[in-house]
């Protein structure tokens, strides 16, 4: 089979499953909102005098809530069906399909999603980058007043400190633009230079600081433990304490100096240093595999909310939340008679 | 059970030994601990506290010496026996000079400044430190206890304390002598190796292995990729990630070999442009130079990540270097380049990532390693040298560890002897 | 056999990736369906957590740092949902703030989701405050040691943050007797260790709930500049039983909100991917052996 | 500009500026009066970074139309990319359907960019939020080829990497408890789950912390190199 008409039958089994499942009971994936009206009482000051400004918000509601509401009084306007929400909701439920369906292989699907991702994220990134860092601190320095009058009426007065700082940034940053320039664009190394100086400056003191000194200062273990803490006595590892205690620093000692001797570069993994390298190694894998073990959950776990959302959220097939009247066994029977 | 109730109560004295007495509007709940049964601490009927606490005996302040500037460290001694307090409140005021901000508020000496909150601490505290003091300005220091019930009465310190600013900050003295020595390990042998001294460094296979792989990809006739992480400049990996593009570019102008580097930062695109076209001019191929080949695609992480391995799997790169600071895309990338059968060589100091290139790529540079990369791959004596510095300095710390190691068995087995001193001195030198 | 292996060799890696979508899907619907959770028995680590935030008095600040994006929610939302619960029933002053621009919207849904739900006496601004999100990352916590209203000048609302009762008395981040950190990667809970705890001198604890993989890298922090540990879905599972059990009232045999059985649930899907793993470990070795045996064979 | 000056600014200048800045930064921790620089700088670096977008929208922009006046294959998709771009960089920079902060209603832009009600919030919660959570979750299924492929028994490492792996895993399920949970307490230590405890909190340590040790040397050597002109190949290799 080719594959353009594998995807066109995968396509059409899950149109059909959909239009099955749409059909049945309660249906599936509609979003509500509820109304909020927001009235907020403005003192007056120079500008304006006082007054009460009025208007309307939408925020998600439980479908539940709407069923409820629609029960008891079906000319009710507080809660609504929402068509950019539950158009929202199948888009969803599509880019999820679609990223999934790359495991098979690439399709339009997949390249369809990564285009609108890489055209939305560039663009939210670029707006974060705005709204976060460049008005508060970037105009919240150079034009304060047109910040504090616009968008932050409660952003401190910069410091003059701030103020130069930020001059110095915007200089680094135009440096940065005459890339665009026709000519002119090697001053571009210039900030780029800096960034790299203070990054490596700063680096040294931060990794000499918490990893070098106070790791080091970490292993300094007992090899004999005489006291032992409450705690491992409590979880009762094991049989006898004290040895155990003192076994785990040895083991513990011996790993660092081992580990430490794989990463020497200047004498050759033979000897008495190969061996000890070797024994650094095992300590290696063990501690790549122990992770590895770990990171499987963390990883199970984010596939499993995904599915929850297909599940939950879009198909109402489960309904661990309790976001919806029906009880979901049986929406489930009913689906099956 | 809530009663309300004014009461009339003796408060124990302040520093300077003149009795107060205070008028407390206080609230009891019965969730109060059964405070200890003491002669001056009114009591209801169910033995609770409920009065206001006793105040602090006496408080101090002194200034910090060789600290970051203007700290003052403030300790007091608190009241014998519990109480139902459950925090301090110290507050300072500072000394004006003359004529300045006479006459303000009451109860406050003409000279001296309102009174700013410093701290809230828990009551098992008995001191606290003031910073970000203005240099050589002077104040006075007060605290206050404060229970459910109301708060004691304030004790204040009997003189002003000065806050001076120093030259240096003491307390990091021995990280200065840490780095210092580093760096001295690294430059000693920097300068080694100028003179002409033979700097050898062993074999490691993964970075051999770079040269093959460009080779590789120029004999198919497909393009290199080059991811250099997903941070920013100011992430150390970035840099030494843009260090081994600088070689790696090198030898792929040499070869002729296309090199693709999408980047997730823009300050990287520019950074990884700088660094790519200089190789190129250097290996005398300048017009095979094309910028549009190292391009910013998204500062999200899965945003970028949904591009790079979907091009991998259309355009099927030869080789995959992966350089730099990596988090849980590790393994996306990795697991799409060996679906493609691409060489692949990955460099990391994110320890967390290090087990999915282990897994998934065919060479890894663990850590350190990939910090020495550019240093071997640039094959100059000088560079070289660093290495052997590192691991002079790496030799120091174990020394260092063999050391505390020692002592700490000892201090373990003798308590009373010598031995915790030492240790205890060693941390000290240390910085700990 | 030999046909089996000779399947399992070559075998396709997307039959496997079939095999875990199954594996994870199955126990969703089961567990959806049934609503039944695995038991768990907390590991040391989980119970230090409780036991920090249990040791604090009701009014005492802590500061939560949400330092995670939704791509991680999976994982770490029902952490933040029991962190946020513990700290509301014992009455701390709960203060957010996020290190990752993603942050502040999640500590919004954490606050709908359990304070204004199950604890609406609790005032904002005054019981919690979210401060919102400041970039920089581990220079926003270097600006935290020495003065806290600079590094979050105001809140995720705009007000300035000298007016907001919560944040009474607190001048730096050492004020905060406990820090809390939800973390999924940098800026995140070394970060926090490196710049935060190295530099109070032992002044703050701070317990920390993390993905899987940054677990492993931790473990050297925990007991010392760690005071307590939640390692991906299992620690959340963990402490989320122990803070169920805390809290459920002694009589009642009422079910508890399934907002609060969130990471539990997830532990079956976990369970099956888990023995989906190891399976395949194992038929990989089959499959290693045999394929060993036979060249062997054949050369000899 | 003449060959030697051009070498100057575009050579000579750059390194200097990367060494002085650089040694100002590594002494500035030291001393109360420029402590806090660090802090500064950071702050300086995120603004410019926040700028540097406009190389990287710049880069995204002519790449993708490139594409599509090329009429590349998949041009398309390059113009949904600019499409989805422009919309998303519209409503977000202008705040559109964000409706009024309830502290200062009066104040046009101070409702916050991502409101309930607004298009850059309904972008990131049914398109961004979606899709990068399900290419995050593609992970379970690439951790489960990876072990198949990678874990078997080909020597001593790969034994302790995949037994250790093999521990953990079912440590950290309900899996262990049942199979190991039978042992009494004189071995609980025994049970799976406290031996992956044990492993964590003993090998893990060790393995990591030479790491961490090693990073940390490795970060201040390859700092010092670039700092001292050593090490210039992030501008070229050459000379």
């Amino acid at each position: 089979m080719k594959p353009s008409k594998t995807w066109v039958i995968v396509v059409a089994v899950i149109v059909v499953l959909v239009g099955i499942r749409m059909s049945i009971g309660q249906g599936m994936a509609r979003a509500y909102v509820e109304r909020i009206d927001q009235s907020v009482e403005v003192k007056a000051s120079d500008t304006h005098g006082a007054s009460t400004e009025k208007w309307t918000e939408w925020h998600p509601v439980a479908p539940k809530k709407f069923e409820a509401a629609q029960k008891a009084d079906p000319s009710q306007t507080k809660f609504a069906f929402s068509w950019a929400n539950t158009i929202g909701l199948w888009l969803a439920a599509f880019f999820t399909l679609a990223i999934f369906s790359f495991l098979y292989r690439d399709n339009p699907g997949y390249r369809l999603a990564e285009a609108v991702i890489i055209g939305v994220s560039a663009a939210y990134w670029g707006v974060i980058g705005f709204w976060d860092t460049l008005v508060p601190k970037l105009f919240g320095a150079l034009t304060p007043n047109l910040v504090h009058d616009q968008v932050l009426p409660s952003l401190p007065a910069p410091t003059n400190g701030q103020v130069v700082a930020m001059c110095f940034a915007l200089a680094l940053g135009l440096m940065l633009l005459m890339r665009l320039a026709p000519k002119g664009g090697w001053i571009s190394l210039w900030p780029i230079a800096f960034i790299i100086g203070v990054t490596a400056g700063l680096k040294i003191v931060s990794h000499v600081e918490s990893d070098l000194v106070a790791q080091s200062i970490a292993t300094f273990k007992p090899l004999v433990q005489p006291i032992v803490s409450s705690e491992s006595a409590q979880s009762g590892w094991m049989l006898w304490p004290t040895i155990w205690a003192s076994f785990a620093n040895i083991l513990l000692v011996i790993g660092v100096l081992c580990c430490l001797t794989y990463f020497f570069f200047s004498v050759e993994h033979k000897g008495v240093a190969g061996r000890a390298a070797r024994v650094g190694i095992m300590y290696l894998m063990i501690t790549f595999g122990a992770a590895f073990g770990f990171t499987v959950m963390g990883r199970v776990a984010l596939l499993a909310a995904r599915i929850e959302f297909l599940f939950d959220d879009w198909l109402w097939l489960i309904d661990p939340a309790g976001k919806r009247i029906v009880e979901v066994a049986s929406a489930i029977g009913s689906m099956l008679c | 059970m809530i009663s309300s109730a004014l009461i009339l109560c003796a408060i124990s004295s302040d520093s300077s030994g003149a009795s107060d007495v205070g008028l407390a509007n206080t609230s009891i709940t019965a969730a109060g601990n059964k405070a200890d049964l003491r002669g001056k601490i009114p009591l209801n009927e169910l033995g609770q506290e409920i009065s206001a606490p006793p105040a602090a005996i006496s408080i101090s302040a002194e200034d910090v010496a060789w600290d970051a500037g203007g700290v003052i460290k403030i300790s007091w001694q608190p009241a014998a026996g519990t109480t139902s307090a459950t925090k301090w409140i110290i507050e300072r005021s500072e000394v004006l000079a003359a004529g300045q901000g006479a006459g303000q508020g009451a109860g406050q000496g003409a000279g001296q400044g309102p009174w700013t909150l410093v701290a809230e601490v828990p009551i098992a505290e008995t001191n606290a430190v003031a910073s970000k003091l203005p240099p050589d300005a002077s104040f006075f220091f007060r605290v206050t206890a404060v229970s459910p019930n109301g708060s004691s009465t304030v004790t204040t310190t009997k003189s002003a304390a000065t806050g001076h600013w120093n030259f240096f900050i003491g307390a990091k003295l021995p990280l200065f002598c840490a780095i210092l020595l580093v760096s001295a390990c690294v430059i000693y042998f920097i300068l080694a190796a100028r003179r002409g001294r033979p700097m050898k460094v062993r074999r490691i296979a993964a970075l051999e292995a770079i040269k093959d792989a460009v080779g590789r990809a120029t004999e198919m006739g497909r393009s290199i990729l080059f991811v250099p992480g997903i941070q920013d400049m100011d992430n150390i990996q970035t840099v030494a990630g843009l260090t081994v593009l600088g070689n790696v570019s090198r030898t792929a102008a040499e070869y002729d070999a296309a090199i693709e580097v999408p980047t997730s930062r823009s300050l990287v695109m520019e950074a990884a442009r700088e660094a790519v076209q200089a190789s190129y001019l250097a290996a005398g191929r300048a017009d095979a130079y094309n910028a549009d080949a190292i391009r910013y695609i998204t500062d999200e992480q899965f945003g970028f990540v949904a591009y790079v391995s979907g091009r991998m799997v259309r355009e099927k790169p030869a080789a995959c270097f992966y350089m730099g600071c990596f988090f849980a895309e590790s393994l996306i990338l990795a697991e799409t380049g060996n679906s493609i059968g691409a060489i692949q060589i990955a460099g990391t100091a994110e320890s967390s990532q290090l087990p999915f290139f282990v897994a998934a790529c065919d060479y890894t540079l663990i850590g350190e390693e990939f910090m020495a990369a550019s240093a071997y791959l640039s094959g100059e004596p000088d560079q070289i040298g660093s290495l052997k510095g590192q691991d002079v300095a790496k030799a120091i710390a174990a020394i260092i560890i063999i050391l505390g190691v020692v002592l700490a068995t000892g201090a373990a087995i003798a308590p009373q002897g010598a031995m915790p001193a030492a240790l205890e001195w060693l941390k000290g030198v240390l910085g700990s | 056999m030999s046909k089996f292996i000779t399947i399992l060799e070559g075998l396709d890696r997307r039959w496997i990736f079939l095999a875990m979508a199954i594996s994870v899907a199955g126990p969703i619907l089961y567990i959806g369906i049934t609503g039944k959770t695995l038991p768990e028995t907390p590991t040391p680590t989980a119970r230090a957590v409780y036991k920090e935030i249990e040791a604090l008095s009701p009014g005492t600040p802590v500061l939560l740092s949400f330092d995670f994006d939704p791509a991680s929610g999976g994982e770490l939302t029902p952490m933040a949902t029991s962190l946020v619960h513990q700290c509301a029933a014992r009455g701390l002053r709960m203060v957010f703030i996020a290190l990752w621009p993603l942050g502040p919207q999640l500590i919004d849904e954490t606050i709908k989701r359990v304070i204004l739900a199950d604890y609406p006496n609790l005032k904002e601004g005054v019981d919690y405050v979210n401060l919102g999100f400041q970039s920089g990352n581990e220079s926003v916590m270097k600006v935290m040691l020495t003065d806290f209203a600079k590094a979050f000048p105001i809140t995720k609302n705009g007000v300035a943050v000298g007016d907001v009762v919560a944040l009474k008395g607190i001048q730096r981040v050492d004020n905060f007797p406990l820090l809390i950190t939800i973390s999924a990667g940098y800026p995140g809970a070394k970060e926090w260790i490196q710049y935060v705890i190295s530099s109070s001198g032992g002044k703050i604890k701070m317990v920390t709930g993390c993905t899987g993989v940054q677990t492993p890298g931790l473990y050297p922090y925990y007991p010392v500049q760690l005071n307590g540990l939640l390692g991906a879905i299992k620690g959340a599972a963990e402490y989320e039983s122990l803070v169920n059990s805390s809290l459920a009232p002694k009589d009642s045999s009422a079910a508890v909100p399934a907002k609060y059985l969130e990471a539990q649930r997830r532990m079956g899907p976990q369970l099956g991917a888990h023995l989906l793993m190891i399976a395949l470990i194992i038929l990989g070795n089959i499959a290693f052996f045999a394929q060993r045996n036979s060249k062997v064979r054949a050369t000899s | 500009m003449a060959e030697g000056s051009a070498r100057i600014m575009k050579r000579l200048v750059p390194m200097w500026i990367a060494i002085i800045a650089g040694f100002v930064m590594l002494l500035s921790a030291f001393f109360p009066i420029t402590e806090s620089l660090g802090e500064t700088v950071g702050e300086i670096f995120n603004v410019v970074a926040a700028i540097a977008f406009v190389l990287g929208a710049g880069s995204l922009a002519k790449v993708n139309l490139a594409k599509i006046s090329r009429r590349d294959q998949g041009w398309g998709y390059a113009a949904i990319t600019l499409i989805c771009f422009a919309i998303t960089l519209v409503v977000g920079l202008g705040k559109i359907g964000v409706p009024q902060s309830t502290q200062f209603p009066l104040l046009g832009w101070s409702g916050e960019k991502d409101a309930e009600g607004s298009i850059f919030g309904w972008i990131y919660e049914f398109a961004l939020v979606p899709i990068t959570s399900t290419m995050f979750a593609l992970l379970a299924f690439y951790v489960a080829s990876a072990a198949f492929r990678a874990f078997r028994a080909k020597n001593l490492e790969a034994i302790l990497l995949l037994s250790t792996a093999f521990i953990v895993l079912l440590g950290r399920t309900f899996a262990g408890v049942v199979l190991t949970g039978w042992l009494p307490d004189w071995a609980s230590g025994l049970r799976l789950e406290n031996l992956s405890v044990y492993i964590m909190q003993v090998f893990n340590t060790a393995g990591n912390r030479a790491i961490i040790i090693g990073i940390a040397l490795g970060v201040t050597a390859t700092s010092l190199r670039i700092l001292l002109g050593v090490d210039r190949s992030w501008m070229g290799s050459g000379d």
